[in-house]
Parts: structure tokens; C-alpha cells; sequence
């Protein structure tokens, strides 16, 4: 554990969550890394569509924004803003979906729009971009996020991308076409959702990590699977692959 | 040819944009046109409302100078960077001036802008339903399906006042040929009420009829056209020149105070006369740094019958 | 690169086309997948929905054969000539089997392909009010402007199980390049449940990457891929070669009775292998006299950074 | 009038009715031969829209179809039908439609969709295609059509394309944004609509021509025009102008 940092075991344990030929909405940054690393390991099928309407991209280097040159030189298709939400986030066509916020609640409701109170907010956020069409459509969201109280809350102050709302019932009533929340990956552990109540619940811990240390950085009482498991610790090759995808270090910090 | 629609960035944004207009400068992370910004900045124009998906720091600074009385936007952030902070002191302290915000997702806001441009009544879509938006956002309504009886979102469109739209080529006409990320270029134009093509090169007719299918911006749409190299900078231009990352990352610490934005404003935007003045000032080895190594496309064969 | 996906007509129409299925062959006047509607009848498929803006000959053709037992259309003629007679001998008086009809305007078969292709819940569209249309179709609705609280006419999204796509060119994998009138093709593989991609020629997966803005389907819609030189013949392909319209005029003469239709089918339809033998039993100063002069588009530059 | 034919005349009359700088959706045949012609003529900048998605084109023949090739090299852009129909005739940048039918009623409501009734047809005619989604869109609808009485009818078989509906109030409810039907060309008379009741009223008649002959060929009791007109007879120069347009006379019969 003390060779990788908080980000690059984050970035690894949801690369492992992609499974071959799936197709994956990528942003830039951390959801970027974990894509390319799952494609050059157990994934390289896998169909990476950018917000910015590039698909299929190759790109030469890191990223440095969603609508880098990059992603555009040598990818398959491009496409417009419009025609890039209308026909492959709303026709259906993404599997997987990755978000960050600055808050979520144990439903998988994430704010990234305000901090206070919307009309006069104390700290005024980027606001959702794509995340809550992303979070309407795709069949898995994976959110990757520190573990930290500040992030885990009890309820958000704006609920920019839905999650399970109140629990599975709430949102079956959306009818959204999307599967909704299916894992959270932290520094600390892994949560996926119940099946029924739709709750976050410890499904795996990282090495070294022990529930408590989970529940003290969680305001809630945190639900734990039956058959809790260890992560596996990050493979050489794991390592190796992922640090070569941002060998600058711009986000793998 | 009607070569009455060139003209410089300067004639365009007096003739064309007005206090309280409704502006849109578009594009998708690429091609934003900054020299479009800075002009209407050095005219003083008052009171706008500014719309983009992503405010970006074009906005950031025209809201800095005091430009904006109202923005409508999906995502206002510094992009791979963090906050846009001039826009967030506007709305969070009222500096310089208060600034309204009218808020949607980015399907929802360039859903808007393709109703714009195609003239639907209203579009429907797989959003927003659950989110807060809504509930801060009158013009996002919900009806019933008429095929299902389940409840849709749906948004009006949106038909700018004005539409500046930077392209890589455009005949003197206005015929402009787009290529890279398309974002939102093609429903500006069609949108807005008035359009200004702004390009890095004034190319022959012949050049755009080679290749009908890469014109998105067709002419009969274009009020104005100007010719002005370098218009992106710091966003880019495909094939012409990348991002100018490092003023992205820049203007984080440029904008931490009101005070320093403005002195940037004064040494680059209102200390200027315009693109080439900027251009001109701007360290040259950064530039040269930006310039791509070239890679064509294939041709096709379109015949002749 | 996954070259399964490369196989014949025969084996593309016998694995992707079942009895029952709605079926679109995309192509608005341009690109028509002869070869496949062909191919369809030469497999004796039956009870399809048709569904084509235009059915044109190629719909003609399959409703003679007597695959088909309803057409979703918009324009049922033979474009430039007049009546598509077939299709009237169906419909009209049951010959050689009933054929319903389910009818639209451009704007609405063509929106409903739209919806399709992006999911959306229900198209709302500027047409229809006034037309007898939407008294003859329950498929076509009004509902009331949440916004101004006007009646809107709507139509639902149309996703077909199966689309066949011709194009200019495509990699192994079917990232397509189309270029010319470009129709409801993209619409058509995007609403589709199976994708059979057709192309004049199979190029490398680097010729589609000079130019992605050029990719009108990407790969993992496509299901198969076939390689298919002439399939658009008596239609045309940009750039590779004119349309027959000889064979256009002509149809309305073989079409005159059911008899002399079934003789054309007998021997240029079930008499031949496949679009090769077709190909070869055509006359070939004919067909050279429909190869365009070459007329290359202005290459442009993506970079690479 | 001995040296040209019904179908000269009746292009060469339309041809005048376009102004310059309007833009004009084509269809092929004699709307494609009067928008040339105009163009060759008094409006230059006339901007041409084909159904096909092909905008100002700058064809090498004459058209043999709507989505001829020609229609494509040398044009200055082209789209994908919806967005032809979408962008172009909803968005209200189109001045002119060209429409023709089976049958024409007084207010100018088209149809050319069957003869009979819609579900036992006697003749089933092609349909609209683009005829209705043009009629509601574009400022001026003018049809061009021989003048005969099978064609001329008190009320059209079905409604494929509104005109003004039973007069101008029952058009108004429909709030379409188009202006509706501005002229008919025939080659007796040309008539337009009245502004009030938005019936069709005789404003000239085609050189020796009468009334009574118009009214022979029409089953209503027509409506003319207090200061009607005489139609000026073809120029030497549009003659000539249209047949260099049509050398193979594929549409001038």
C-alpha cells in the first residue's frame, strides 16, 4: 500500500470494475486514467466516448480538457454537443458513467452545483455540465471520491444528479432509463447499493483500511455487506500501466 | 459575391452586438472567440446576457469588466482547472456588479440552443427529472407523454440576440467549413438572430464548394465575416494551433482578486487595440510552442456528373 | 480489430433479417441498398414492415416479391417518373398480397427516425395540423405547448430491427464514411436494433481516423459488415457513380402488370447469385457511362499534437 | 403565345414572382426550371434549398431527381434530411415553396395524396412527402398547375397540404408559421388569394385568354380581381433564358 497514493489505488480499483466491449462516458482527469488503464488491461474493447462528442479517440498524450485536440486527431467519430447527449447518453447506447461531486448521501445523490443554499450560496460550484444527464442514462455510475466527511453527508445541500433519491422506491417513480448508482470507490473502501433499499453499503475494504475507519469518516451508520471483502492489492502491472498513462504526474498526484 | 461582409472584429461587434443583448460565443472547450470578448469588453457594452455551456474564462473576464447582467449556463468552471472565480465573486458577492443565473445541464442548455436553431415549440428529454433544477428554473417544465403517460422534462428554445462563431476556413460570404469538435457552432448560428463568422482564414469559394458536407454555417446565416488569425487563443483552434494550457492554469492565480483581474484586463484586453495587437505582445516562443504538426484528412471523391 | 463482422450479403440479409422484422434500408435518393432488398427477396423473407421516406423502386420491388405486409412511408412515387405501381397493385387491389399502410410527411417519418435514433420520449414538430394525416394515423398526436398553450402536433420515435446502411467507405469494423446527400443514414443505424453496414470500398481503419468528422456511423453500431461494389445500382453513390435513370423510366414500363414485374425479378433478382452476377449481366457500356469525373475535396488539416 | 408551350408560360409567369435575395425550397422539374430561370434573371442572390438537404447548389444539368448528384458537387452545404426539414422549413428560413398536387380547392388546400377515399383509394397517389411540412412552413406557397377541371375542386378528396382550410379564421386557429398560399399559376390565369377571406381571386389573365374561359375550367363561381390584369407575354429573353435551362426538353413539353 505505501508505494501507491490515494489516487492511483482509486484509479486502479475502478479500472477494474470495466468489463470488455463495454462502452464508458469518459471526462478528463481521474475518470480518464482509470478508462485508459482498464483498456490497456482487461478491457481493450472497451468504447470510450468523450462529453465533448469524440469517440473512439487515440489520444497522444494526457488529456488536459474534455474537448482536447487529442481526442479528436485519429479518434472514430466526432460529433456535436447536442447530437452527442441526444444520441448516445439519452439513445442509450453508455454503459458506464463516471462522477465526482462535492457531495453525496448514502443514496447516491450528488451535488456539484452550490454549497448553502441556492439563491445565496456560500460556496457557488461548477453546477452539473453533463453529470446529471450522465447520471439519468448510463447503466452503472461509478463515483470516485477521498473519503471525507465534508463529501459523505447526511443529505446534500443541491441535488444536482440524481442517485436512488429516498431510496429504490423514489426513483423508480423517475422512470429514468439509466441503472443508477452502482459503485462508490474511495481511498478507504469500496460501497456498492443494495439491491433493494437502494442504501451505500462497505462491499470491500482496502488494504489495511478497517470499518471503523470507514464509519469514522461516514456521518451516517454505514450498512456492510455480509461477505465483506479485502481489495486486492494494486498489481506491478497495475502500477506500472497506470503510471505510464500520466507519466508527468498532472493527476495521479 | 457579396464582399460586403468582411470587416474587421472591431466594425462587427459596434454594428451587431448591443446593451442587453442575449450573446452567445460558441464552442465546446474549442474555437471559443476571445477577440470576439475582449472587443465587446473595449466597446463597454452593458447589461448582456451571456450564454454558454461553459462560461470559460471568456465569460470570466467579461463578467469581470462589468459586461454581464445575466448568465445562462451547464458548467462554470475553469476547465482541468478548478473555479471560475470572477463569475463566482459576481454571483457570491455582487463584484462588480450582481449577476442573475439561469441554470441546466449540459444536454439541457445545448437542447435548448438545437430547439433554437430548429424553431421546435419545446424539446423533450431524458434529464432533469429528480434534480434540483428544476425547482430554481421555471422555463424547465414537465408534461405528460402522450404515448406512455409518464412525465418528461422538457425545455424551451433559446434564440440569442447575436452568435459569434469562430471557424477554421470561411469563403468572404460567410460558407464556413468546421471540423475537430463541432460543440455547439452549427445551432449558434442557426439560432441567433444575427451571426458574426469570425475564421482563421478567408479562403475561395471553390475551396467550400469542394466540400459541401463540412460547411455547417452555410452563408445566407452570416451578417458579418471576419478574418481574424489567432481569435481562440488561449482556447484552440484543430489544426491550427493547441490550447495555451498554461494561462488556463494562469488564470486561477490572474483572478484571485478583482483587482489583479482587472489589471489584466487593462494590460491585455482594454490596453490592446485588437487580435493582432495581442497577438503581437503575446510571447512568440509560447505561440510557436502551440503550432500542431500537420495531419490531413483523406480526400473523397465527390464526382462530377 | 474484430473482422468477424466482414461477410457476404447472403450471410449478412440470412443472420440480421427475420420474417416479421421492420426493415430500413436507408437512403434518401442516394445510397439505396439495392443489392440488399435483394438479397431479401432472394431469401424469401416475409410479413416485413417496409420502412423508407421514399420505398422508391427498391420497395417496389420487395412488394411485388410479396415480402411485405405494411409500409411506413412518406412519398410513395418513383422520384422523377410517377406512380410506384407495385405498391398501387397492393394496396389498392391486394396484388399479390394486402399491404397496409402507415403514413407520414418527410418531416414526420423522418423526425420519427430522429426520436428513434436519440430516444427521445415523443417528437413535437411544426407540420400536420391542418393535413387529413393525422385523422388516418393514431400515431400521430396533438398536445397542448407547455409554454404558449398551443396545440403541437408529435410523433413517436421509429426503431426499426433492422437497418441496412450503405456508404462510401468503412473499416472492417464499420466505422463509416459518407459524404453527399446524407439522409436519414445516420438516423437509420442510430434507431436501429441491427446494423448491416454495405460499402463500395473496405479501407483501413487510418483512413477513417484522418477525418473523424467524416464518420457518420461508428463500429459498435454496426453488426456486419459487407463489402458490396455496385449494391446502390439503379440509385447512385457520390463520387463513385451516377444514377440509372434509364432503369428509373423503364420501371414504370416492366411494372405495368404483376406478370411483367415477376419476369424482371425472375431473372435479375432469383436468377442471379448475388450483386456480382448482377453487376456482370448488366451491360457495361451502360454502367461505364455512369462513372463520374473525379472531383476531389480540399483536404484539411486535423494536427496532431 | 403561338411560340411557347403551357408549360414555358406557366414557368416563365412564376419565375417573376421571385424576388431577389429570397430564399426558395426547390423540388425537381418546373419549380427547379422557374427558380433557374429567376435566378438567370432578376434575383441573382435567390438562395436555393432542395428537400434533399443540398443549399445553394450549383448544378452541372438539369436535376434528373431531387437528390441528383450534381445537386451535391459544387454546392455550398448539405444536411441530413430531418435536419433539412428541422434547420431549414421549421426554422423559418425559407421565403418560397413550390408545390403542385392532384387536386386544388379555393382556398388554396392541396391534395396529392388519393383520388377516392383515403382507405378504399381509387387511384393512390404518392403522398406528401415534404408537400404538407412546406405548405406550414414557408412565407408564400405557389402552385403551378395546368388548369383543369378534374384538377380545380369544390372540396379535395383528402387534405394532404392546409391551405387556408374553409377561409382565412380556420387557417388562423391552426397558428402555423407560414403565410400560406400566395399564388396559383396556371396556364389560363394567375391567381392570388384575398387578403380577407384568403379565397382565390383571378389577378390576371394570360395573354388572349378570357374570363369565361377560366370560369369554364373552374367548378366554382371564381372570384376576380377589381383591377385585374393581363399577364405581359414572355420576353424574348426569358424564352430563350429557359431553354438553354431545359436544351432536352426532359421537363418542357
Amino acid at each position: 500500500m505505501s508505494e501507491v497514493s490515494p489516487t492511483e489505488l482509486m484509479v486502479i480499483v475502478a479500472a477494474r470494475e470495466l468489463k470488455d466491449g463495454e462502452s464508458v462516458l469518459v471526462g478528463v482527469g481521474v475518470p480518464n486514467l482509470a478508462a485508459n488503464l482498464a483498456k490497456r488491461l482487461q478491457a481493450p474493447n472497451l468504447l470510450m466516448v468523450y462529453e465533448s462528442g469524440a469517440v473512439g479517440s487515440n489520444p497522444s498524450r494526457m488529456p488536459l480538457s474534455i474537448g482536447d485536440p487529442c481526442l479528436v486527431s485519429g479518434a472514430k467519430s466526432v460529433c456535436s454537443m447536442y447530437e452527442q447527449f441526444a444520441y448516445y447518453l439519452q439513445g442509450g447506447r453508455i454503459d458506464v458513467g463516471f462522477l465526482g461531486g462535492a457531495q453525496i448521501d448514502k443514496f447516491g445523490n450528488i451535488n456539484s452545483t452550490v454549497i448553502g443554499s441556492y439563491k445565496a450560496p456560500k460556496v457557488r460550484l461548477p453546477g452539473s455540465g453533463g453529470a446529471c444527464d450522465i447520471a439519468s442514462n448510463v447503466k452503472k455510475i461509478i463515483v470516485i471520491t477521498p473519503h471525507e466527511k465534508r463529501r459523505f453527508v447526511e443529505k446534500v445541500d443541491f441535488l444536482t444528479s440524481p442517485g436512488f433519491i429516498d431510496g429504490k422506491d423514489g426513483w423508480r417513480k423517475l422512470k429514468l432509463q439509466g441503472g443508477g448508482p452502482y459503485a462508490v470507490i474511495t481511498n478507504l473502501c469500496t460501497f456498492k447499493f443494495d439491491e433493494l433499499t437502494g442504501e451505500m453499503t462497505v462491499v470491500a475494504l482496502h488494504e489495511g483500511v478497517t470499518i471503523e475507519q470507514v464509519q469514522e469518516n461516514t456521518p451516517w451508520k454505514v450498512k456492510v455487506a455480509d461477505d465483506l471483502e479485502s481489495t486486492p492489492p494494486p498489481k506491478q502491472e497495475e502500477i506500472e500501466a497506470l503510471r505510464a498513462l500520466d507519466p508527468q504526474k498532472i493527476y495521479l498526484r | 459575391m457579396d464582399s460586403s461582409k468582411l470587416m474587421t472584429m472591431k466594425e462587427a461587434v459596434s454594428k451587431f452586438v448591443a446593451d442587453g443583448d442575449t450573446v452567445y460565443l460558441a464552442g465546446f472547450t474549442h474555437m471559443i472567440p476571445f477577440a470576439a470578448g475582449h472587443e465587446i469588453i473595449r466597446q463597454g457594452r452593458k447589461d448582456l446576457t451571456l450564454a454558454r455551456a461553459t462560461p470559460d474564462i471568456i465569460y470570466d473576464q467579461m463578467v469581470a469588466a462589468g459586461c454581464a447582467k445575466r448568465l445562462i449556463f451547464s458548467y462554470a468552471g475553469n476547465p482541468g482547472v478548478g473555479s471560475l472565480r470572477c463569475f463566482r465573486r459576481a454571483h457570491e458577492k455582487g463584484v462588480p456588479k450582481p449577476l442573475e443565473v439561469e441554470e441546466y445541464t449540459h444536454f439541457g442548455l445545448s437542447g435548448r440552443l438545437f430547439a433554437g436553431a430548429t424553431n421546435m415549440p419545446f424539446l423533450p428529454m431524458r434529464t432533469n427529472l429528480g434534480s434540483g433544477l428544476p425547482a430554481e428554473n421555471d422555463l424547465i417544465k414537465t408534461i405528460k407523454d402522450p404515448y406512455t403517460g409518464d412525465e418528461v422534462s422538457v425545455v424551451p428554445p433559446l434564440k440569442p440576440d447575436v452568435a459569434v462563431v469562430h471557424v477554421q476556413r470561411a469563403d468572404a460570404n460567410g460558407n464556413s467549413h468546421i471540423w475537430g469538435i463541432i460543440g455547439e457552432q452549427k445551432d449558434a448560428a442557426f439560432a441567433a438572430k444575427k451571426v458574426i463568422i469570425s475564421a482563421e482564414e478567408i479562403v475561395d469559394e471553390s475551396v467550400i464548394r469542394s466540400d459541401p458536407n463540412r460547411t455547417l454555417v452555410p452563408d445566407f446565416l452570416a451578417h458579418s465575416v471576419v478574418h481574424e488569425p489567432w481569435c481562440a487563443h488561449p482556447s484552440y483552434v484543430q489544426g491550427y494551433y493547441d490550447r495555451d494550457n498554461e494561462f488556463y492554469m494562469e488564470w486561477d492565480k490572474i483572478t484571485k482578486e478583482h483587482d489583479s483581474t482587472m489589471e489584466y484586463i487593462q494590460e491585455w484586453v482594454l490596453g490592446v487595440e485588437d487580435r493582432a495587437q495581442y497577438m503581437k505582445k503575446y510571447p512568440k516562443s509560447k505561440l510557436d510552442a502551440l503550432l500542431p504538426k500537420p495531419a490531413f484528412s483523406a480526400p473523397v471523391n465527390f464526382g462530377s456528373v
